[in-house]
């Protein structure tokens, strides 16, 4: 049986629904030893900003069950860098490449976008606003309904690109969120960003992280991450890409069917470094074996 | 960019060395042929609930059979777990990862290797690498700094001297590796280090005060292992040239560094 | 060297700070065959109304990486059957029994607090204004900080037992509404209830759960309960008891240390009956090994 | 209140009898020694990320050498960790647990034991319990429905006549246990079942219809498979005595139930 496997994500065409997620796959330069880049729908940046960022103290990470924690804090080479090193590594390889942009204020998030606009390599842009790493950029702006749809706004005035807003899960009501976002002139929704969470060394009696909190990522907080797409499904009409653990096709189908129109890959690379490939695999074998033809039915189809 | 491999390799020996220490024999497919000491494996558990990779030295290789020694210490549920793995019992590994100690730099020097604790098995490898063929030392002194029970002591008898230190003063020097190094009378011209982390400070206090060069291998948690998730970092003297900032990334500069590279 | 394990509770003086969370535990008629009950610094029961509840149809749980998700939906038998069985049941043992109450309604939950007013046998109440399985009570009044303020006030105003408020993890703010139940008149805190999560089973393309969502419980949200409790003791003076994901005396020993004065063991009673005890025992145990005299210095240690 | 125990169990053998139905026995303390027919046990992972227990039936018990044997099919992520247990490993069980089936009920009646695909293991335990001693059947039938590929056939030849369905008709009557009950001409005075839902339905209808008394041992999602946490229930005809309410918990008040005093 003939299979379409492409999504579209405000009009950029995707080949297949599985990306990797921002700030776990670098730019995808070491995980090209691993797997085929080409094989990606996409490849999702880390998070680059228009200067220089040190990012916090180590221990920037931790383990937890089934999950871990981080607060690498943004640290990244600035947009300069990134786009002589890494978008021109990137331009060898047949897949779209999803630029995350983080700042600390409302200007250099602008600077950034403003930066990446004549970069034909950057297909789309993902704004982070949901980084609880990192005092005064990201998380700030990401938990409230009127500064989301602000920063939105803002940024769609001047991007060349379509904007995936990134959203952060630490809030009563992610939906309300969603829509301000859609309100906003947001092209997508990328969802969930990391769950603030602690770690104590209770034999050294400190905080596990330099940072005392960090986000926690990995399979522990998938169902969370179902639900929220779930619900955000419900209530916008731009398409959503999902993560959130997913480590299998089967964590990937489950973010379809609640409503997402792709999915992205994140902590699961750092234990397997093939992941994202297997989850192509095993949700193409799906749709095979359930004589599905195209995989956008499987979005939102669990009701 | 040099190769890495993700492999399913199989437990040839497993082997309780010392309290809480043990050795590990593994068949591999091409890491042991192609890593160099100082380098280091992810070591994956079976467990689902433990998704990190625990990084674990290359303690010694034989590259012709493709075996791989694993010297690690029982230090929590995930090296717990290595230390229950049974033959013919099968472990993920991918490597070999970061840079290893610079041979080119220690060949015809008078090097010491100072390990303490579960710094002492990498040096291993390293002693066999100095100590014939092209990249031999010209003189080659190891120096362990144990807490307690020793291991690996008869493993380094074919290879260099090797002065002992011991917390309790049960073997060898009372006190640290600096303290053997001294009772021994070692006048290295280049020191390589591994160990935790007021060793390797006094050792580059030392060295740099001596005027002597110093390699370090250092620790830092690690997630991705292949340097893509900038969880490893350490402070650096000068701006690095992948990240623009001063950190270098342990997993892929590192884990070895001249000493006047970092901070610690 | 002597050792005090026991702590106060809005005076309320426990054994030790270990209970048993509530709804994973029933009334302990079924796990005193494995543990003894007197070793417990408190029984917290399962929700009880002022009249029985159903509770959700099945599939009411399913497994999750770490962690399980639940919808049971409060079934309870009324508070009238509760007292009769199982406070009688508990007289018999030295432990301090907390009454957990819900409601489908404000007046719900008077009528329920009223009703125990006389009962000896209940130490403290411990409010659920957090469940997210059942639609009209619990979550709706737990997620704003003037309903909290409000149902706590009105609750107190009743109460003969000291009131603990047990606090939903699904908000923006935990601290806040933690806040809002001490300017309530709450003489403690609960903290974490579950955080709503969903699994669809991707074979059956229908929801695992008959309730579509359900609450996360076990190991998975421990750093997210350890985050919520380090926050809320930074702001607020009254007790809080500490959950969420504990299986070992070192997540207790965190949830210690990040400011709990006593702890709850749930989802893990499922995986080792004896947990509780194990904790309990573990937490001594590190008392001694660190010479530390009072179980009451660890709370909020780390800072 | 009943003892249950909590016990690790030496795996003394380890089987595949059928694609993808694996045989354990193992060493019990105390369980083998309870339990009785249509009981079921608690069985946990190795795995730290997998909490909750995988309720298994008893298939057999050797109670004066406390050996059980459990018969599953691999599922999912848990019992595939069963189905790799070996030798001599230990095994996390809580049991015995439920209700069992009305042993006295039966005695001296016409019993007809109604399997379907994983619910024929149980029926093995009850066959043997009636076919002998105080509580023998006056005429004891197996019927045994599978998909396709046979097991545990054998095991109850010496115990009693078994007629056989598979849904191919590759053996026995082609259809489901009900086709090859009529096939076989048998005519009990009780049914007791466990197997698919659909199939409880049917028998259910059959017997009301029929007037015969019969016994279902239902399947629900367990968390703590004592009692406590109230996942596990049925809807029950009338209000339970414990619940209050029409639900009754199927690892406590079942897994056997009267078939009128539950809903399907
Ligand atoms: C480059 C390098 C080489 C190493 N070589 C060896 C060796 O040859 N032998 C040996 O015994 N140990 C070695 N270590 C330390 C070893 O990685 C840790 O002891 C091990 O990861 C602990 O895992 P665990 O699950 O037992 O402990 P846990 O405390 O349960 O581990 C929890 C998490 O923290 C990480 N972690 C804990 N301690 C360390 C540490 N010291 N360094 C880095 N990550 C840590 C684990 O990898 C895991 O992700 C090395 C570390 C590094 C960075
Ligand atoms: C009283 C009782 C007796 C049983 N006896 C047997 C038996 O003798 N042989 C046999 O092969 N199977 C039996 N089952 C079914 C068996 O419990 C499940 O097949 C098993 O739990 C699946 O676990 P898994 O990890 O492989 O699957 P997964 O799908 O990965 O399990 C995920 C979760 O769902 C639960 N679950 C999945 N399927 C079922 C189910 N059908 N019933 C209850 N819980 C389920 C698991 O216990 C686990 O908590 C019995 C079930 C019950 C309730
Ligand atoms: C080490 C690490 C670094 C991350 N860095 C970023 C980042 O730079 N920008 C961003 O938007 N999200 C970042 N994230 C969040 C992930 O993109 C993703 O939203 C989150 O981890 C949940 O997915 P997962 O459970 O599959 O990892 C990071 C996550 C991790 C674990
Ligand atoms: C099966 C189940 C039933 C629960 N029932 C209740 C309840 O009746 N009232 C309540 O306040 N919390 C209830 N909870 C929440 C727990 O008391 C606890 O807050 C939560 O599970 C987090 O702790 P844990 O991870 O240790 O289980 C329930 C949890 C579970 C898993
Ligand atoms: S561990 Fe990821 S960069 Fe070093
Ligand atoms: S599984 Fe808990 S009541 Fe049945």
């Amino acid at each position: 049986m003939s299979q379409n496997m492409s999504v579209s994500i405000a009009g950029v065409v995707l080949k297949n629904p599985v990306m990797v997620a921002s700030g776990t796959f670098g730019s995808g330069i070491e995980y090209s030893r691993f797997l085929d880049l080409n094989r990606l729908g996409a490849v999702v940046t880390k998070g680059v900003a228009i200067t220089p960022w040190e990012g916090n103290a180590t221990p920037r990470i931790c383990e937890t069950p089934s999950g871990m924690l981080n607060a690498i804090g943004l640290q990244n080479p600035g947009v300069e860098t990134f786009v002589e090193r890494d978008l021109s590594f990137l331009e060898q390889f047949d897949t779209k490449v999803i630029v995350n942009v983080c700042g600390h204020s409302l200007e250099e998030y602008l600077d950034c976008v403003r930066r990446l606009a004549d970069e034909k390599r950057a297909d789309l842009l993902e704004i982070n606003i949901s980084c609880p790493n990192v005092r005064e950029g990201g998380i700030a702006f990401g938990t409230d309904p009127k500064g989301v749809e602000q920063i939105t706004k803002e940024i769609k005035k001047i991007a060349v690109q379509p904007v995936i807003m990134k959203l952060s899960p630490n809030v009563t009501d992610i939906a309300q969120i969603a829509e301000a976002a859609e309100a906003g002139g947001a092209d997508a929704l990328s969802m969930i960003n990391t769950l603030t969470g602690m770690k104590i060394d209770v034999r050294r009696r400190t905080f596990a992280l330099a940072n005392r909190t960090g986000g926690l990522s990995g399979p522990a907080i998938h169902p969370i991450a179902v639900r929220m797409v779930w619900q955000c499904a419900q209530r916008v009409k731009i398409p959503i890409i999902g993560m959130g653990g997913i480590a299998s096709a089967e964590d990937a189908l489950e973010m379809l069917m609640a409503g997402a129109s792709a999915v992205s890959v994140g902590t699961a690379s750092f234990h397997d470094q093939t992941t994202a490939v297997r989850v192509i695999d095993g949700i193409s074998a799906y749709l095979e074996e359930n004589g599905i033809g195209d995989v956008r039915e499987l979005t939102g189809c669990v009701k | 960019m040099a190769q890495i491999y993700r492999e399913s390799a199989e437990v040839l020996g497993r082997e309780q060395i010392a309290e809480g220490i043990f050795s590990l024999w593994l068949q591999t497919e091409q890491i042991a042929a192609e890593c160099t000491p100082g380098q280091f494996v992810s070591v994956y558990c079976a467990d689902a609930s433990r998704l990190l990779p625990r990084p674990i030295s290359v303690c010694e290789a034989d590259p012709e059979k493709g075996k791989l020694r694993l010297v690690f210490r029982v230090a929590g549920k995930g090296t717990e777990e290595f230390s229950r793995l049974k033959n013919g019992e099968r472990v993920q590994l991918v490597g070999p990862l970061g840079n290893g100690f610079p041979l080119e730099k220690l060949a015809g020097r008078k090097v010491l290797l100072a390990g303490g604790g579960i710094g002492i098995p990498p040096m291993l490898q390293l002693a066999k690498a100095l100590s014939r063929g092209e990249k031999q030392a010209a003189e080659l002194t190891a120096a362990a700094g144990f807490r307690d029970s020793l291991f690996l002591t008869e493993d380094f008898a074919p290879y260099c001297r090797l002065l002992l230190a011991t917390e309790d003063g049960s073997a060898g020097t009372r006190g640290t590796v600096l303290d053997a190094m001294r009772e021994g009378g070692a006048a290295p011209d280049v020191i390589c280090a591994c160990g935790p982390a007021p060793m390797l400070r006094a050792l580059k206090q030392y060295t740099a005060e001596k005027g002597i060069a110093c390699w370090l291998s250092l620790e830092e948690k690690m997630a991705c292992g292949v340097g893509a998730c900038l969880s490893c970092v350490c402070r650096s003297a000068e701006v690095d040239g992948h990240s623009r900032v001063k950190n270098k990334r342990v997993c892929t500069e590192g884990p070895v560094f001249a000493a006047e590279e970092v901070e610690l």
